[in-house]
C-alpha cells in the first residue's frame, strides 16, 4: 500500500513558471525538434528525389541496366575502399594511441598527440592533392612487386596501374584520413584506464605489454571499436579525396592494383552531378539515399557495440 | 652509444631480489645496428634503396632483439620487447604519410604564400599572379554564418538533452543526432541546394545556402561535444544556484555554461575546423566567382576549398600558375585549421575554471 | 586589480576578434572600388553578369572576363564552371544570365527556352573552339601518328601494346617499344569526352562500336577527374595515352591524327579550319549558330577532334540593364581582342571572321522587353 | 526576519514511490532544529521539500502543506524560485562556483538574479556576509582569488556566506559538516549558534553529538523496512530526545549509536 500511489488522484502540481524559464526551455526544445525536422527534411528530400529513379524503367536509368545495376558497383566500391581503410587504419591507430599514451617520452607525447589531432582536421581535398601528387606514384613499385610475388591472389592479379591510382591507393588515402579520428578516441579511452587497474597489473609483476593486454586493451576495446566505426562512417562518405585519387572505370572487381576500379557513391555523385540533368540527377540522389542508409546502419551498429560493451568494460 | 663500454647499468639489485638476467641498455641499439649492417649486405645483393634499407633494418633488428632477449631474459620480456618494437614501428609507419603530406603541401604551397595572395582576388588575372583574398573572405563569411546557425541550435539542443529532456523526445533526438553525424557531406550539400532551389528557383548559388549545408554537418558535432561537456558540470553547482533562488534558465546561463565554457569553446572550434575544409557541399551550393563578394545573400562566393579545387582541376595556360595557387590555398586551409586549433587551446586555457591557490 | 574577471576577458577577446575581421574586410587590392559608383572614366556600364556552365570553357572565360574588366571595370562577370548540363539547366530555369555549354540545346531545351526568354528565343554563339589533343607518354617516341581506326582500337582496348602492327603501320619510322598501353579517359561526365567519342564514332567506323555520350563507354581503362587529372595521369604513368585540351598538354607528346591521306597535328588554326568548313545545324532559331562538326573531314590541314563551346543567352531580356550587359559582354567576347584574350588564357582557336559577323547579327538583336 | 514553518501531513514522492509519509511538525523561529535518523530514511528529502528543491529532480512531487508564517509554500500561485530565495540551503559537500572569485561567490545570489546594486553597497553586503560566516578575516586579502582555492572548511563557510548574502528567513543545512575535519566542524557549529539569533535553522546530521550540541529541537526519522516510506517518529526538544525519548525506536537508535 505504501509504494503505490495515494488513493486520491494526486493533485496536478502545475508549478508557477517564470517567463524566462518558459522561453528558455521552449527554445531548447525547439532547437532539439529542429534537428528532427532537418533530419526528416534530409530523409524526405532523399526519398522524394529518388522516387523517379526507383520507379523508372531500367532503360532510362544511366547504364540502361536499371537502378540496382547502376548502384551495385558503387556500393561495392564504397564498401571495399572503406573496408581497406578500416583494416589498415585500426591497428595503426591503436599503435599510435599506445605509443603516445604509454611508450613515448612524456615531453614529446603531448605535442605528438596535438599533431595527430591536427591531421584529423586537414581538409579532404588536401588529402586528394597529396594522394595524386605523392602517394600514387610512390606505390607503383610496390604494386609491381605485389603482382610479381603475390599475383596468384585475386586481390593482386594486376595488370598493375602505371599511375598507381588504384583502389588500394584510395583505401590507403582514406586510411590516413581516418587514422587521426580513431587514434584520438583510442588515446582518450586508453588515457582513462583507471590507474588502479594499471597499477594492479604492474604490482603483479606484469611487463608493460602484459599490463596493456590485461588492463588497458579490455578497458579500451569499446572505445576503439566506436572510433573505428566513426572512422568507417567518415570513410564511407568521403567524396573529394576519392574523386581525385581513384581511377574509376570498372565494375565490381576485387583486383586492388589495376586501373579499372568501381567508383564510390559519394565520389560518383561529385563526378557526375555537374553534367547531369533530369532522371540522371534522381539516380544520383537515389545512390545518395543508399549511402545514407549504409552510414545509418554503420552508426547504429557502432552505438550498439559501444553500449553493449560498456556494460562489460568496467567503464561507467 | 659511447658509454656502452662502461659498467653494465644493471648491477644486481642491492636488495637481493632474485632476478632473471637482463640485457644491457645498449642491447637494442646494438641489435638495430646489426640489423642495419645486415640490411646493407642484403641490399647490395639485391637492390639498395632507402625504403628497402629501412624496412630490412627494422625487421632484422626486431628479430635480433627478440632472439637475444628470449635467450637472456626469457619469453615474457622478449614478447614485451617485440611488442615495443612493433608499436614503435607501426607508429613510424603511420607518421611517414602524415609527415610527407605536410611536407608536400608546404613545399608546393609556400612559393605563392605572399602578400599578393592575401591581398588580391582573381579579377583580371590570367596566368601568373592573383590571389585568394576573395576566397579567404568567402570562407570566413560562410564559416562564420555556419557557426552562427549551428552554435545556437547545437548548444540549445545539448542544453535540452542535458537539462530539460526526458522520455521519448530526448531519446529520439539523441538517436537522430547520431544519424545526422552520418550524413555524407555531398548529400548535405544537395539537400541545402534543393531546399533553397524550391523557394528561389533552380541554379541558386548563395553563401547562405552553403552555410546551411555546412550547418547540417556541423550541428551534430556541436551537440555531441557540448552534451559531453555539459554533463561534466557537477550537479551540486546547479543545486547551489537553485538554492539561492535563481531560476533554472539563469542557472544554466550564468552557472552551467560559464563552468563549461572552456570545453564548449574547444568543441565548437574543433567543429568549425571540421567543416571549414568541406569542398563537395560548397561546390553545389555556393559556386565560385573571381571577385570578392561580402554578401552571403546575393550571388556566388568563392571559398578556399572550392577555389583550390577549381584552380587544380581547371587551370589555365600554362597550368602551373593555377596549380601553385591551388596548393597555396590548401596550405592556407591547413594554416586556418591550425589557427583554429590554437584558438581552441587558448580558449580552454583562458576560461578554464580557476583552481589555483 | 591585475586580473580581469572572466567576463571582461571574454569581452576583450571578442572585441579583438571583431577588430581583426573589420580590418581585413576592406576589399581586394586588384578590384575596382565600385562602391562609390563614381567610375567616370570607365566604359559606362556597371552591374553584375552571371553565367554558368561548361568547365572546358573555364580558362577561356577567365581570359574573356579579365580582358573585359579592362574595358568595363565596373562590371563584374561571374562564371561558375558547374558543367554544361548544369549550366544549361540553370540558365533555362532563370538562375543565370547566360550559359556556357559544350553542346547546343536539344529540342526539349529549346522549348523550355521559350518560357525562359519569350518567343524570340535564344542565341547560341560558338565562341570557344579548342582542339582536343591526343596526348601520350612514351619514352623514345617523340612523334606519333595515329589513324582514326588505330586511335579507336587503342581507346577501345583492342590494341594493347605499343608495338602493335596497327601502330607500326602508322609510324613506319618510329621504334615502338614492347610496352602495354594504358588509355586514360575522363572519369567525370564531360563535353571533352563527348566530342572525342563523337569523333571516334564518326571517323573510325566499325572500330568504335559505342554510343555517343558524355560518359566514357569503355570499362577498365585508367580514369581521371578533369582535364588536369587526365594530364597528370598520363604524365604520371608509363605508356599512357589520353585526350585533353591541347593547351593543357604541356611537355607531353601530342599525336598527329590521320585525316584523309595525311596526319595532322592539332593546332588552333587546324581546328578553326574544320569549324569554318562545317555546316550550321538546320531548323534552329534565327540566332542559333550551332554547328555540326564535320568529324570525318578529309580536308587538308583540318583537325577534326575539336570541342566547340557555345554561349547561350536570351535574345530578349526582361530588364534593360541585363540586356545591355549581355550585349556589351558578348560583343567583347566575339571581338578580335576578346578572342585573343581567350586564346592567351586557354590556347583556344580564335573564331573566324565569318563566325564573328554571324555572331554580331545575333548580338545586335539583343533587346529588353518593353 | 526568522520565520516559523508549519508542516502538516506531508507526503513526498519520487514518481510513484512514496519516500516520506505523513510528516507533521512545527519548526520554531530563531532556533536550530536537527533532523537525525539512519541513512535513506527521508531526512534530506524532507529537508529539500521545505524549500522546494525536491522538485528539481524529475518526477518528484509533494502532497500536504508547508506553511511559512501563514504563507502556503506549495500554493498554486507560489513560484518555487521565490520560495528558495526566502529559504536558503547549504549542502553536504562545499560547492563554491569554480568560475567565480570569493567575492563573486558571495555576491552570486544577487548577481545571478540581476539585482542592481551600487558597488559600495555590494562591498558592504559581501563583507557583512563573510563576517557573518566567520570567514572575513581569513579571506579579506584575497577576495579576487578563486573560491575553489580555499580549504574544505573555508569553502563550506563561503557557501554559508553565499546563502546568507541573499538574506533568507530560513537556512537549511544538509549534513554541512560530513565532509569536514573536526576543527572545521567546530567552526561551523559555532557559526550556527551565532546565526540562530537571526535565522531559523534546520540541519540534517548523522552526528548525534552535533545534534545534541547545536539544536534546540530534534526530529527523529526512521523507516519500517526497505521500500517503505520514511516517517517522522518523534519530534521533541533535544534534551528530551537524548535523555528520555517518547518512542522506543528513538531510544534504540540513539543508544545503539552511542553504544
Amino acid at each position: 500500500m505504501t509504494t503505490t500511489s495515494a488513493p486520491t488522484e494526486p493533485p496536478v502540481q502545475r508549478p508557477v513558471r517564470r517567463i524566462g524559464d518558459r522561453v528558455f526551455s521552449g527554445g531548447a526544445r525547439i532547437a532539439g525538434i529542429l534537428i528532427l525536422i532537418v533530419l526528416a527534411g534530409v530523409g524526405a528530400f532523399l526519398v522524394v528525389e529518388s522516387l523517379p529513379a526507383i520507379t523508372a524503367s531500367p532503360e532510362d536509368v544511366p547504364g540502361e541496366g536499371g537502378l540496382a545495376a547502376y548502384i551495385a558497383p558503387l556500393i561495392f566500391g564504397t564498401l571495399l575502399s572503406a573496408l581497406i581503410a578500416l583494416l589498415v587504419a585500426t591497428p595503426l591507430a591503436v599503435a599510435i594511441a599506445l605509443f603516445i599514451t604509454f611508450y613515448a617520452p612524456r615531453r614529446i607525447a603531448q605535442p605528438l598527440g596535438y599533431v595527430v589531432d591536427l591531421l584529423a582536421a586537414i581538409p579532404s581535398i588536401v588529402y586528394g592533392f597529396w594522394g595524386i601528387a605523392w602517394l600514387a606514384p610512390q606505390m607503383v613499385p610496390f604494386y609491381e612487386w605485389l603482382e610479381e610475388n603475390l599475383g596468384f591472389i585475386p586481390l593482386f592479379a594486376g595488370p598493375v596501374s602505371t599511375t598507381g591510382r588504384t583502389m588500394l591507393t584510395a583505401g590507403l588515402v582514406l586510411a590516413i584520413m581516418i587514422l587521426p579520428i580513431i587514434s584520438a578516441l583510442a588515446r582518450e579511452v586508453f588515457g582513462q584506464t583507471p590507474a588502479l587497474h594499471r597499477e594492479a597489473a604492474l604490482a603483479l609483476g606484469a611487463t608493460r605489454w602484459e599490463m596493456i593486454r590485461m588492463a588497458v586493451l579490455p578497458y579500451g576495446r569499446s572505445g576503439v571499436i566506436g572510433g573505428a566505426m566513426l572512422g568507417l562512417g567518415r570513410a564511407l562518405g568521403e567524396t573529394m579525396a576519392i574523386a581525385l585519387v581513384l581511377s574509376v572505370s570498372g565494375g565490381i572487381t576485387f583486383n586492388l592494383i589495376s586501373s579499372g576500379n568501381p567508383s564510390t557513391i559519394a565520389a560518383n555523385i561529385a563526378l557526375e552531378f555537374p553534367e547531369s540533368s533530369g532522371l540522371d540527377v534522381n539516380t544520383l540522389i537515389a545512390s545518395g539515399l543508399a549511402l545514407f542508409l549504409i552510414t545509418l546502419l554503420v552508426n547504429t551498429l557502432a552505438r550498439w557495440i559501444v553500449n553493449r560493451r560498456a556494460d562489460f568494460s568496467g567503464a561507467n | 652509444m659511447s658509454q656502452t663500454t662502461a659498467a653494465p647499468p644493471d648491477a644486481p639489485a642491492p636488495t637481493g631480489i632474485p632476478r632473471a638476467g637482463r640485457l644491457p641498455r645498449w642491447a637494442p641499439y646494438a641489435c638495430f645496428a646489426a640489423g642495419a649492417g645486415a640490411a646493407v649486405l642484403l641490399g647490395l645483393l639485391t637492390s639498395l634503396n632507402p625504403a628497402t634499407f629501412v624496412i630490412y633494418t627494422v625487421v632484422l633488428g626486431t628479430i635480433a632483439l627478440y632472439v637475444a632477449s628470449r635467450r637472456v631474459e626469457g619469453s615474457r620480456r622478449a614478447i614485451d620487447r617485440l611488442v615495443t618494437c612493433l608499436v614503435v614501428s607501426a607508429f613510424g609507419i603511420a607518421m611517414v604519410p602524415l609527415i610527407s603530406l605536410v611536407i608536400e603541401v608546404l613545399s608546393q604551397g609556400l612559393e605563392r604564400l605572399d602578400g599578393e595572395f592575401f591581398s588580391s582576388s582573381l579579377v583580371g588575372v590570367v596566368g601568373e599572379g592573383g590571389g585568394a583574398y576573395h576566397a579567404l573572405m568567402g570562407t570566413l563569411i560562410v564559416t562564420g554564418l555556419t557557426t552562427l546557425i549551428s552554435v545556437p541550435i547545437g548548444l540549445m539542443t545539448a542544453i535540452y538533452l542535458v537539462e530539460y529532456g526526458t522520455g521519448r523526445l530526448k531519446r529520439s533526438i539523441t538517436f537522430m543526432v547520431d544519424v545526422m553525424t552520418g550524413i555524407p557531406s555531398i548529400v548535405a550539400g544537395l539537400f541545402a541546394y534543393a531546399l533553397f532551389a524550391s523557394f528561389l528557383g533552380p541554379g541558386i548559388r548563395l553563401g547562405i545556402v552553403g552555410a546551411v549545408a555546412l550547418s547540417v554537418l556541423m550541428i551534430p558535432v556541436v551537440v555531441r561535444s557540448a552534451e559531453e561537456v555539459l554533463k561534466l558540470v557537477p550537479n551540486e553547482l546547479r543545486e547551489a544556484s537553485y538554492a539561492l533562488g535563481v531560476p533554472k534558465w539563469r542557472t544554466i546561463v550564468k552557472v552551467v555554461i560559464p563552468t563549461a565554457i572552456a570545453g564548449l569553446g574547444t568543441g565548437i572550434t574543433l567543429a568549425i575546423a571540421r567543416v571549414v575544409g568541406e569542398t563537395a557541399p560548397l561546390l553545389v551550393t555556393v559556386g565560385i566567382t573571381n571577385a570578392t563578394n561580402f554578401d552571403p545573400f546575393d550571388g556566388r562566393m568563392a571559398t578556399l576549398p572550392v577555389y583550390a579545387y577549381y584552380q587544380l582541376t581547371q587551370p589555365g595556360v600554362p597550368p602551373q600558375f593555377a596549380i601553385d595557387r591551388a596548393w597555396t590555398a590548401a596550405l592556407l586551409l591547413i594554416i586556418l585549421v591550425m589557427g583554429l586549433n590554437l584558438v581552441a587551446r587558448l580558449i580552454s586555457r583562458f576560461f578554464a575554471p580557476k583552481t589555483g591557490r | 586589480m591585475l586580473k580581469l574577471s572572466t567576463k571582461s576577458r571574454a569581452t576583450t577577446l571578442s572585441v579583438a576578434l571583431a577588430g581583426t575581421l573589420a580590418l581585413s574586410a576592406c576589399g581586394a587590392s586588384n578590384e575596382a572600388d565600385n562602391a562609390g559608383g563614381g567610375g567616370g572614366e570607365s566604359g559606362g556600364l556597371s552591374g553584375t553578369l552571371v553565367g554558368a556552365g561548361s568547365s572546358a570553357m573555364q580558362a577561356a572565360m577567365q581570359g574573356f572576363i579579365a580582358g573585359y574588366s579592362s574595358v568595363q571595370p565596373d562590371v563584374t562577370v561571374n562564371y561558375d564552371p558547374v558543367g554544361s548540363g548544369g549550366g544549361r539547366e540553370q540558365f533555362l530555369a532563370g538562375g543565370t544570365d547566360f550559359a556556357g555549354t559544350d553542346a547546343y540545346l536539344d529540342d526539349e531545351e529549346l522549348a523550355q527556352a521559350e518560357e525562359r526568354c519569350g518567343s524570340s528565343g535564344v542565341f547560341e554563339l560558338p565562341n570557344y573552339i579548342s582542339p582536343i589533343a591526343v596526348i601520350y607518354n612514351l619514352d623514345g617516341v617523340d612523334e606519333l601518328n595515329l589513324s582514326p581506326e588505330t586511335l579507336a582500337g587503342i581507346f577501345n582496348q583492342q590494341i594493347t601494346n605499343w608495338n602493335d602492327p596497327a601502330i607500326a603501320a602508322d609510324n613506319p619510322d618510329a621504334t615502338l617499344p614492347d610496352q602495354a598501353i594504358t588509355p586514360v579517359n575522363r572519369s567525370d561526365e564531360s563535353g571533352t569526352t563527348e566530342n572525342f567519342v563523337e569523333y571516334l564514332s564518326a571517323a573510325a567506323g566499325e572500330a568504335w562500336p559505342h554510343e555517343v555520350s558524355g560518359d566514357w563507354p569503355v570499362a577498365g581503362g585508367e580514369a581521371a577527374q578533369g582535364t588536369s587529372g587526365v594530364v597528370s595521369a598520363v604524365s604520371g604513368g608509363q605508356g599512357t595515352i589520353g585526350y585533353a585540351d591541347l593547351s593543357q598538354a604541356g611537355d607531353l607528346g601530342v599525336a598527329n591524327i590521320g585525316v584523309g591521306e595525311e596526319f595532322v597535328a592539332p593546332s588552333p588554326e587546324a581546328a578553326a579550319a574544320v569549324v569554318e568548313n562545317s555546316d550550321r545545324v538546320e531548323d534552329r532559331p534565327e540566332y542559333s549558330f550551332a554547328v555540326d562538326l564535320n568529324r570525318d573531314t578529309t580536308g587538308s590541314g583540318e583537325y577534326p577532334i575539336v570541342l566547340i563551346s557555345y554561349h547561350v543567352g536570351c535574345v530578349e531580356y526582361e530588364d534593360q540593364e541585363t540586356a545591355d550587359l549581355v550585349k556589351d559582354f558578348m560583343s567583347y567576347v566575339v571581338s578580335e581582342e576578346g578572342q585573343q584574350a581567350a586564346a592567351e588564357a586557354s590556347g583556344s582557336a580564335p573564331i573566324s571572321e565569318g563566325l564573328r559577323e554571324q555572331a554580331q547579327t545575333a548580338i545586335d538583336a539583343i533587346t529588353a522587353a518593353a | 526576519m526568522a520565520k516559523r514553518i508549519d508542516v502538516s501531513d506531508l507526503n513526498i514522492y519520487y514518481g510513484n514511490f512514496r519516500a516520506v509519509e505523513g510528516v507533521t511538525v512545527s519548526i520554531e523561529p530563531r532556533s536550530v532544529t536537527a533532523l537525525i535518523g539512519p541513512s535513506g530514511c527521508g531526512k534530506s528529502t524532507f529537508l529539500r521539500s521545505l524549500n522546494r528543491m525536491h522538485e528539481v529532480l524529475p518526477g518528484a512531487r509533494v502532497e500536504g502543506k508547508v506553511v511559512m508564517d501563514g504563507q502556503d509554500l506549495y500554493g498554486a500561485d507560489v513560484d518555487p524560485v521565490d520560495v528558495r530565495r526566502q529559504i536558503g540551503m547549504v549542502f553536504q559537500r562545499p560547492n563554491p562556483f569554480p568560475t567565480m572569485s570569493i567575492y563573486d561567490n558571495v555576491a552570486a545570489g544577487l548577481r545571478l538574479n540581476n539585482k542592481k546594486m551600487k558597488k559600495s553597497e555590494l562591498d558592504d553586503l559581501v563583507e557583512r556576509s563573510l563576517r557573518g560566516a566567520n570567514l572575513w578575516n581569513e579571506v579579506k586579502d584575497r577576495l579576487d582569488r578563486p573560491g575553489s582555492g580555499l580549504s574544505g572548511g573555508q569553502q563550506q563557510r563561503l557557501c554559508i556566506a553565499r546563502a546568507i548574502a541573499v538574506e533568507p528567513d530560513v537556512l537549511l543545512m544538509d549534513e554541512p559538516c560530513s565532509a569536514l575535519d573536526p576543527i572545521s566542524t567546530l567552526a561551523i557549529e559555532d557559526l550556527m549558534t551565532e546565526l540562530k539569533d537571526k535565522y531559523t535553522i534546520v540541519i540534517v546530521t548523522h552526528n548525534m553529538q552535533q545534534a545534541a550540541r547545536v539544536s534546540e529541537q530534534t526530529g527523529f526519522f526512521n523507516l519500517n523496512g526497505v521500500g517503505q516510506p520514511g516517517r517522522l517518529i518523534e519530534f521533541n526538544p533535544t534534551e528530551k530526545i537524548f535523555s528520555n525519548p517518547d518512542e522506543r525506536a528513538t531510544e534504540d537508535y540513539i543508544s545503539g549509536r552511542f553504544g
